[in-house]
């Protein structure tokens, strides 16, 4: 194997990994880690994508003669890291009042809104 | 075309961006203050759009905004070939038709709000996030960038859940709030992975760009899958659609309204995928069915479950599911048929999409009656009802032409187009139309069970009508919803129509208005 | 408990959370010469504020860091930014109208490899520092509130 | 200007309110025509409830929301039982759902080109 598909399969064996702790943890905690996982690993999918071999830092201040790696996905990825931030504030902080109104954090038992 | 025109698209964002985040400075003076500045901020919007969509619908062809671009959209290498690397807005009539009912939809539900919040604290961040969801909606709806899709996708999707779980204090508020964003957030996340892997393939992220050089290759084909599947969860097709009667239910009413304008705003970005995007390179038929699947689904699944509702927002919310699918199943015949081309595939797009604005229209004005109905009765259980007509004749007059229409009763608008879905999808498959018609006339039974319930029987306890600045709003959307009954052919020849072209056969000019040629 | 932690540790914290909030500023600052820029700075000063949080614990900072002036400044740099963009609105929204003007900001910055010349950049600078007042506050105020709205609870 | 057509079948809301109008028109007409020695305030003005008084008790004469289409919904029991069964209430299921339909949405687009 190539060894510059590394990051690709680390990318998706991190998305495996988030959705297998949101198909089957219950803890709303583990959950919101499980979205962090599939973020992380879109995120390294996407600075993966815009990796040439031996390339540089896009950056023109006192740049070393070289090609540069592709500055666009790094653009994406700050931007999703950055939504990723006030998403996962705002499901903890969900789970934080979850957690004080149900007294549990167990997905299974919160479920009065069904059917 | 004046200044205010040229820069419609970006003002669109722009303003209730600002909006947004000047509410919080502005409500320290106190709250008619607020509600002055955050009224003539979605006044002054809803008055963009409209000029916006006159300008579209006269100029025939895509309507282009360079952010930041004094000299076009690209830098030209050294082939000569221009790359568009700007972050451009690119309006076609589709985007301005959706910015219309976003705008009819966020003029009603913010000017409603004022009335309908009465707590103490709190509406200052409460209209910050109206607005910022506005906001989120318009860029989705006139972006000509995936990228930037997906952030104001990211954008909607926080403040909508902002708004869902906004009231602390209520339990079920709580459990919805964490529901809907952890599916918003994979659905988003997804589309993001799609996005990365067009960009992979493709080198570039404009929607027109893309749509150039997208061949139908596998890398291509799973892209579409995970932006399918992301835009249908947000936009509640069944069955990913467990999402959808908790956040309309467990939402204050006139957000609930708004919501629908963002759902419907996921599914114009699916059919913008579909249609511009994508095109012919993947096989239409498959596609078309897929969606119809998903219409014919959502549309008996959301309504026999409203049936057994007993939560009045639940019940609006299920069938809010419900009419998503009619918009799925029209545009989904005309996917289905886009490459043959019969008449009646644009009959079924004409269908499909009017349908949009009759159900922004009729849901909206449901959601803000039932405010109305619950702040009167102190409940949403429809078993505890009763008697309410006997008080609230205009809320009670409202609710039925919101309830008739949508059930597609004639003359209202909700027939108008479902008029249309009926006859195109028969002509497609005479069981499609079946069930659809069905699916009506028991959207026509739920609404009599909750008449009946909420409304009728002996006046049980002293309730008074609901506040002029509720059912001013309502009245709005009332009107509107008569309007578009009594003379559907008007809008669908100045409005409609242009707006399915757009989708239907708009796919070169929409790429020739970026890349020329 | 809401005195804090370890003497230790709120000694360091007297040292270092200066420190890192002038390297926040710097960050912001030449966001448009190296990497980073106001989010990343923006987030590094807010670090230096749930440092301060972490070691003095809510009631040590009380009266130093107030979430109400923090959310008032988060609005005022989400404005600054928009400001920014519609200065621009002569030509199209987000237009750098002061780029190469030789004003503030305004010195044409060289093409390729160059040493970087702070005063360039025209609206970039002043729209890191707009994220940058966003961030910082809002990122701090999240963490106040957080903290702050837990320990009530507690005490309850 | 106002009728729409499908290329099939039309329609025109305009013709069909005044259509509307003219049939209620003459039902009007008919009921005119009626008995005119009708008393009011007597007992030919009360509800007529199989020769029973009319309960004093009217609260308890409302007909509750979920008394509706209960033999509807009973004999579409065993299609409530499975669709309600779907709604259960647990995030991960919802996710499992999602994570369903996209493998179906997968096989479908990678086989059909």
């Amino acid at each position: 194997m190539n060894v510059g598909n590394v990051p690709f399969v680390v990318a998706a064996l991190l998305v495996v990994l988030g959705l297998y702790t949101f198909l089957f943890k219950r803890n709303l905690i583990k959950l919101v880690i499980g979205i962090s996982l599939i973020e992380t690993g879109v995120n390294l999918f996407l600075v993966a994508l815009g990796y040439r071999t031996a390339g540089i830092a896009p950056i023109y201040t006192l740049a070393p003669a070289g090609r540069m790696v592709l500055p666009t996905p790094q653009a994406l990825t700050l931007t999703s890291i950055v939504i990723g931030l006030a998403t996962t504030a705002l499901l903890l902080s969900f789970a934080v009042f979850v957690y004080r109104h149900y007294g549990t954090l167990d997905a299974g038992k919160i479920k009065e809104l069904q059917g | 075309m004046n200044a205010l025109t040229v820069h419609a698209p970006v003002l669109l964002v722009a303003v209730p961006l600002l909006g947004a985040f000047a509410t919080p400075l502005v409500g320290r003076f106190g709250r008619s203050a607020r509600n002055v500045f955050v009224g003539s901020v979605i006044l002054f919007t809803g008055a963009l759009a409209g000029l916006m969509a006159a300008h579209v619908f006269g100029l025939g062809e895509p309507l282009v905004y360079v952010l930041g671009g004094a000299d076009g959209f690209g830098v030209p290498l050294p082939s000569g070939m221009q790359v568009p690397v700007r972050i451009l807005f690119e309006v076609d009539a589709m985007s301005a038709f959706m910015a219309l009912i976003t705008a009819l939809v966020a003029l009603a539900g913010t000017w409603y709000s004022f009335s309908y919040w009465r707590e103490r604290s709190g509406g200052d961040l409460y209209h910050s996030l109206l607005l910022l969801l506005t906001a989120g909606i318009f860029g989705m709806e006139l972006t000509g960038d995936m990228f930037n899709f997906f952030v104001f996708l990211e954008v909607t999707s926080i403040a909508a859940c902002g708004l869902i779980g906004f009231r602390v204090w209520l339990k079920h508020s709580q459990e919805a709030g964490f529901k809907v964003m952890a599916l918003y957030t994979l659905s988003g996340i997804l589309v993001l992975l799609a996005v990365g892997l067009l960009y992979g393939e493709h080198g570039g992220l404009n929607i027109a760009y893309l749509a150039s050089r997208v061949g139908g290759s596998l890398v291509d084909r799973i892209a579409l899958g995970l932006l399918l599947t992301g835009l249908a969860m947000k936009a509640g097709a069944v069955p990913l659609h467990m999402w959808a009667p908790d956040a309309y239910g467990e939402a204050p009413a006139p957000t609930s309204a708004v919501l629908v304008a963002n759902s419907q705003a996921s599914l114009y970005g699916l059919f913008r995928i579909l249609f511009t995007l994508y095109g012919a390179t993947v096989s239409v038929g498959a596609l078309g069915w897929i969606l119809i699947a998903f219409a014919l689904l959502t549309i008996a699944v959301g309504v026999t479950m409203a049936l057994v509702q007993r939560d009045i927002k639940r019940l609006i919310a299920y069938s809010a599911v419900s009419q998503i699918g009619y918009m799925l199943l029209g545009v989904g015949v005309g996917l289905a048929v886009s490459v043959a081309r019969p008449e009646f595939g644009r009959t079924a797009m004409h269908g499909g999409i009017f349908h949009m604005l009759n159900d922004a229209a009729c849901i909206g004005l449901l959601f803000l009656a039932s405010g109305a109905v619950i702040r009167a009765s102190g409940t949403r259980d429809l078993n505890k009802m009763g008697g309410l007509a006997h008080r609230m004749g205009w809320t009670t007059g409202f609710f039925l032409i919101g309830a008739l229409a949508l059930a597609g009763v004639p003359p209202l608008n909700g027939f108008a187009s479902k008029f249309l879905i009926y006859e195109s999808s028969f002509r497609l498959s005479p069981i499609l139309a079946v069930i659809a018609i069905l699916a009506s006339i028991m959207l026509l039974a739920v609404f009599v069970k909750v008449f009946q319930a909420a409304f009728l029987g002996p006046a049980s306890r002293e309730v008074g009508e609901a506040s002029t600045g509720m059912l001013v709003p309502m009245a709005v959307l009332a009107v509107t919803v008569v309007i578009l009954g009594l003379f559907p052919g008007f809008f669908i020849d100045r409005i409609v129509a242009p707006a399915a072209s757009a989708l239907w056969s708009g796919r070169d000019l929409y790429i020739r208005a970026i890349l020329g040629g | 408990m809401n005195s804090g932690m370890s003497i230790i540790v709120r000694t360091v914290t007297r040292f270092v959370y200066g420190l890192v909030i002038i390297f926040g500023f710097y960050v912001i600052m030449h966001g448009h010469l190296t990497p980073g820029g106001g989010f990343q700075g923006g987030a590094v000063v807010a670090s230096g504020f749930a440092l301060l949080l972490v070691a003095f614990g809510a009631a040590g900072v009380k009266g130093r860091l107030n979430a109400h002036w923090l959310q008032t400044l988060e609005e005022v740099g989400a404005l600054a930014f928009l400001a920014l963009g519609l200065l621009g609105i002569g030509t199209a929204f987000f237009y750098n109208l002061l780029a190469n003007g030789g004003g503030l900001f305004g010195a044409a910055a060289g093409s390729g490899p160059n040493t970087g010349v702070l005063n360039s950049g025209g609206t970039l600078p002043l729209m890191n520092w707009a994220v940058g007042l966003k961030v910082m506050t809002g990122i701090g105020s999240v963490v106040i509130v957080m903290l702050v709205a837990g320990r009530e609870k507690e005490a309850e | 200007m106002n009728g729409i057509s499908s290329g099939f079948g039309a329609w025109n809301p305009i013709a069909w309110t005044l259509l509307f109008a003219g049939i209620f028109a003459v039902a009007a007409l008919v009921r005119s025509l009626g008995r005119a020695d009708a008393k009011r305030g007597s007992e030919q003005s009360k509800v007529f409830l199989s020769g029973n008084d009319e309960p004093s008790d009217a609260a308890g004469l409302h007909v509750r929301g979920d008394h509706l289409y209960w033999g509807l919904v009973e004999g579409l029991a065993g299609y409530y039982r499975r669709v309600q069964a779907m709604h259960t209430g647990v995030i991960t299921d919802y996710v499992a759902w999602f994570v369903g339909v996209l493998g179906l949405v997968f096989v479908i687009l990678v086989l059909v080109r």
